[in-house]
């Protein structure tokens, strides 16, 4: 089973060379850390931000130059800021290659919702709406089930949905799962992980087909 | 050239009065109207719509309005980091539209620019969607959304001259250039008043013609909400 | 009557304290050279300049710092180059106060023509268009009559429309005339031009109401 | 960074064929991609579809392309200046879109934004807005206008760097900012191509992310099409 790390790290082997990648709060924002050293990846930040560097050393924050989840960053050489306007054209132009992004749920069909819970929890969907709506290639990253042990791979959302059909590729602390016509395809299990503990673990159909193979990083 | 400074902020602010919909800059607690929002408290005007991208924490940013319950309606994409917020929201006491950030910029930005209404992927199919026009282009479906429409707008901006141009600095600039212009009064604030003529024009963000009046800020925390480090002996 | 430096002149005196325009090609580029002294005006020229200032000495012309009528120019302090979107953000989001513009026929319902003779000319709209339909302000500046001596303020336009119900006033180099609900309505006379004089080179509806004052400058 | 350098002009328009639709920045002759335009000239592709808000004049810009009728057809707001591109048209050998310069930089923008459609004023009751919807906002007329499509964008800057980012200079910028990523391929040349990390990041125009090729540009004439001028013994 993998901790959220494990699932950054894995995720990290998807970005590939020349991609621009927007990476969400949470696990999705760990992801930087793992990615290859020999291609040439940019990270975006919907608050006005294309080449993002890591976080600055302590006494070198400026509060002018923040991240979407509002935590101090640096930038590289070949940086830019610009408006939010600007910023939702890249995203919503489909000129961002990689959306990675947390979720409560996913449906079979590729739904996602992560941004509501009725009566409870409503911190609204930030960017979220537009970059699922937008991005071509959208990884999820998240636990597989949640606290009450519940599956968050659903047949249907039971939560006001962020995006429809969007979701092609879910990484779990159990899994590597791609979104198909037919439900969730499983591609990988994660270390010391069987089929069954994910079958267990799924509540949407899962494809199965031949031997599923260990996640390798 | 056209002077839009105006002595202080007591001058800048007026005409606001309770009811109306203010348009707030700033994207978590940067790059926000701190002088602006400070005499909005003063004042104490109340019943106000405030369409502004988060709602501020607890003790600062908008949240020291919504502390003394002067805002009656949110228009926001993000409003998590906020406990008050998240209070009145649930308790029904506070009127509260979520819309996705890309919308919420491209409605000011349509304002600003004299469109009255474009179409957007965002949303389609959810909540945000529901008894709004829907229309296939290319065999993908969109939302049709509407130009905002509000009495102020409150920007803050690095450098700014009398004329009115503005620049804005990092991830401080956000939601701040797609809202001048956007209501009928914006109001910029500025950390630094420069003389008229030093401001490169290629390199002029905003205009002046989309403010109609502007004022050297004072006092600015700038506060910072997640101080994200690293260590000095980390790789990189 | 007036030649095109006096209509220039006239027009120059509907511009007030604290106005953005913007002036078209010909006559209305003149009119820059007799706004008052004692006023702040800013001139905005579509292609993306705000604070446009007199033409360059010769020898200090640049390729890069042109007006819409692709003449070299020069820019006042405090001025601002723009993208083509951000200037028509400027005119289509009624930012410009005023717009003087030249026309081939104005109808007394305010319908402009300026841009086509069908068969013959086609230079295209240009800017025309988002001017004359997004600004509450428009002047026209223009001769009474073409070179064959017909009206160019007409009942109905006969070349194709620029905008539609839009001219508030026509400076000419017989009269100012304001449009009305009711038609053209006569407010001033050129110097030496009578009442009659402007009659029969108006083929639109004239409202004459008292005594014409001839122009002051 | 991405590197978004290529050697030459060759490399740069690797792709372009017969047929195509392209954006071609700058307004009349300023800031027109002269590298792009004379490498086009020389490959003599044809049956292009041109997106430009002017057509050049006979000898020069686009009327190079023109001269060879290599253009099918132009999409622009104002094509004067231009004897045998007037020709062209009247005769019918060139087909020819005219609209409203604010709708052409709209629809690029559009098209970069990933904004399907939009409504605007311009047009409305006139020619451009026949068999196009219209729609009452607010008790005004406006039309809906479509964002372009386009297979290569050619724009050209001021000064570049290697991840394609781009900054321009006085009014040469005006169309060539819109263009950028609003077709499959943005080639970007620029005056002067400077080290990564030179270029102030709150300073750039456009991002590299809208720009997949950029080169350094060669032999710029930078032509000036209304060369006016006051004399020193005047006023001012």
């Amino acid at each position: 089973m993998l901790d959220k790390t494990g699932i950054a790290q894995r995720i990290a082997k998807e970005v590939k060379d020349g991609y621009y990648v927007n990476l969400g709060i949470g696990i999705p924002t760990l992801v930087a850390n793992y990615v290859r050293n020999d291609i040439e990846v940019e990270f975006q930040s919907e608050n006005g931000v294309l080449g993002m560097g890591p976080f600055p050393f302590e006494g070198e924050e400026d509060a002018d130059v923040i991240n979407a989840g509002k935590q101090t960053i640096t930038t590289l050489p070949g940086a830019s800021f610009f408006d939010s306007a600007l910023s939702f054209s890249m995203i919503r132009g489909q000129h961002v290659d990689l959306t990675i992004l947390g979720a409560m749920e996913v449906a079979e069909n590729g739904d996602i919702a992560n941004w509501k819970i009725p009566g409870k929890m409503v911190k609204g969907m930030g960017g979220a709406m537009d970059l699922v709506a937008s991005a071509e290639n959208i990884i999820v990253a998240m636990m597989h089930t949640n606290r009450a042990g519940e599956s968050k791979l659903l047949k249907r959302c039971s939560l006001p949905l962020t995006g429809v059909a969007c979701v092609k590729k879910i990484v779990t602390n159990l899994a590597v799962i791609e979104v198909t016509s037919k439900g969730f395809k499983l591609l990988e299990r994660a270390p010391g992980v069987s089929v069954d503990d994910i079958k267990n673990a799924t509540e949407g159909t899962l494809l199965i087909e031949g031997d599923i193979p260990e996640m390798a990083f | 050239m056209i002077n839009k400074k105006v002595a202080n902020i007591t001058e800048a602010l007026e005409g606001v009065s309770d009811g109306m919909t203010f348009m707030l800059g700033g994207f978590g607690l940067s790059g926000i109207p701190e002088n602006a929002i400070a005499e909005l408290v003063k004042r104490g005007i109340s019943g106000l719509t405030c369409i502004s991208n988060n709602a501020g924490v607890d003790d600062f940013g908008l949240g020291l309005l919504l502390q003394k319950r002067q805002i009656k309606k949110m228009i926001s994409s993000y409003v998590g980091e906020n406990e008050e917020f998240e209070r009145q929201m649930l308790s029904g006491e506070l009127e509260v539209e979520l819309i996705p950030q890309g919308t919420l910029a491209e409605r000011c930005r349509a304002a600003q620019a004299g469109i009255p209404a474009f179409y957007t992927p965002a949303g389609y199919g959810t909540e945000v969607a529901e008894e709004k026009e829907t229309r296939e282009f290319n065999g993908k479906m969109y939302v049709l959304e509407h130009a905002f429409k509000a009495d102020f707008a409150f920007v803050k901006a690095w450098k700014g001259d009398e004329a009115g141009n503005l620049i804005f600095k990092g991830t401080a600039r956000n939601f701040n250039p797609v809202m001048c212009g956007a209501a009928k009064i914006t109001v910029a604030e500025v950390e630094e008043m420069v003389p008229l003529g030093q401001l490169d024009p290629n390199q002029i963000h905003i205009p002046g013609i989309f403010v109609q009046r502007i004022i050297q800020g004072t006092h600015y925390e700038k506060r910072i909400e997640q101080r994200t480090v690293r260590q000095r002996s980390s790789e990189n």
